[in-house]
């Protein structure tokens, strides 16, 4: 597996769903942290606006956390 | 502002995610909440999911149908198969209901979809197939930004 | 695995985002690559802007055509438009030409789609409209998992 790892970063082929998953931590971290500012829960514009993203980056991070890719990870890390 | 989009794709589980993203894509336009929007994508997934495995017992040949117009605050979604359609619209909207126990469903779809949305209607006929079609108005950013 | 759909939305530019977000979810189940995704959505971008504002010249109430479908490693995307046409496709084609120098557009559209995809077949006839049909196949899940 460390192998396969150097692999995809010498080759600067990282797999979406792993580097999405990341987003999606900032994404979730984000979200709780202005729902507590907020006494609500925040807009896509809100949540956009903080994290320095778009709309389109947000709903694609928040997908990722569920979607089947996800067993490709646990493989690769 | 008006808009429409409709998308169709195959009866296989893997699109559940497909018609999530999509429509959640096509409503941040409007700024929803992110409450709102996670809202949205549960009743995509409860109605597609069903088509999938109740309209067509999970032939993965078949194709699954959803638009989505947004106009103004109004969301309008619909989902609809042609599969083997739904005898009975009452019971099978009853909250644990489910016909096919078997299979740990939790028969909460129907409730879930008529708690997230403000109107649901059901219009099904044996071996013709299922529409479900659901509207919701947003409210949070109207009350946000006026 | 085979799989497809089809995505149909008026001809406004908020609906460029749904397109991106949609082809990548549906190819997401490939597990392509980071630089292979943003490939794909760049070529949807250009495909779809070239729809809206060429093809219809952004008449926001003609309708885009999209389809994608998927085959083990292989992707077919196909963009829509029954706009206004291209007459000579091969000088559309020429890296740098525009037929609106005026919008500072860059004239690179069609390059970056014959780059970014394997084969880029366009049809297109005055006044009935312009189909783009682009292949890619995927070589970096097959290098890594094989
Ligand atoms: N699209 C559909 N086609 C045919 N039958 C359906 C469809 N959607 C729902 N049903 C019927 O309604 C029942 C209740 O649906 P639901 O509340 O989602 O519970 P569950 O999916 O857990 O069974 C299903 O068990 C099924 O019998
Ligand atoms: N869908 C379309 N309908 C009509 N004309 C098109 C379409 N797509 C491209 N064209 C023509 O081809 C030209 C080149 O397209 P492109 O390489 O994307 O450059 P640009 O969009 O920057 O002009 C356009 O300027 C336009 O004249
Ligand atoms: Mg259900
Ligand atoms: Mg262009």
């Amino acid at each position: 597996i460390g192998e396969i790892q150097r692999f995809i970063r010498d080759d600067g082929t990282v797999k979406v769903s792993r580097s999405l998953k990341e987003l999606n931590h900032k994404v979730r971290g984000k979200k709780e942290e202005l729902m507590k500012n907020l006494g609500r829960s925040p807009t896509v514009n809100e949540l956009a606006e903080a994290l320095g993203m778009t709309r389109e980056e947000i709903v694609q991070a928040e997908e990722v956390g569920r979607s089947p890719q996800s067993i490709y990870e646990t493989v690769y890390e | 502002m008006r808009n429409e989009m409709t998308l169709e794709f195959l009866s296989v589980s893997e699109n559940e995610s497909l018609a999530r993203v999509a429509v959640a894509a096509f409503v941040s336009q409007m700024n929803p909440t992110m409450e709102e929007l996670t809202d949205i994508k549960t009743v995509v997934s409860e109605a597609v999911t069903n088509a999938i495995i109740h309209g067509y017992e999970e032939n993965p040949h078949q194709k699954v149908m959803l638009s989505c117009a947004i106009d103004g605050e109004q969301i309008e979604i619909i989902i609809k198969d042609e599969g083997k359609g739904i005898s009975d619209i009452e019971e099978a909207k009853e909250p644990l209901f489910t016909s096919k126990p078997e299979w740990e469903r939790s028969g909460m779809g129907f409730t879930i979809m008529e708690n997230f949305m403000d109107k649901v209607d059901v219009t099904s006929d044996p071996d013709i197939g299922t529409t479900i079609r659901m509207m919701k108005q947003l409210t949070s950013t109207r009350a946000l930004c006026n």
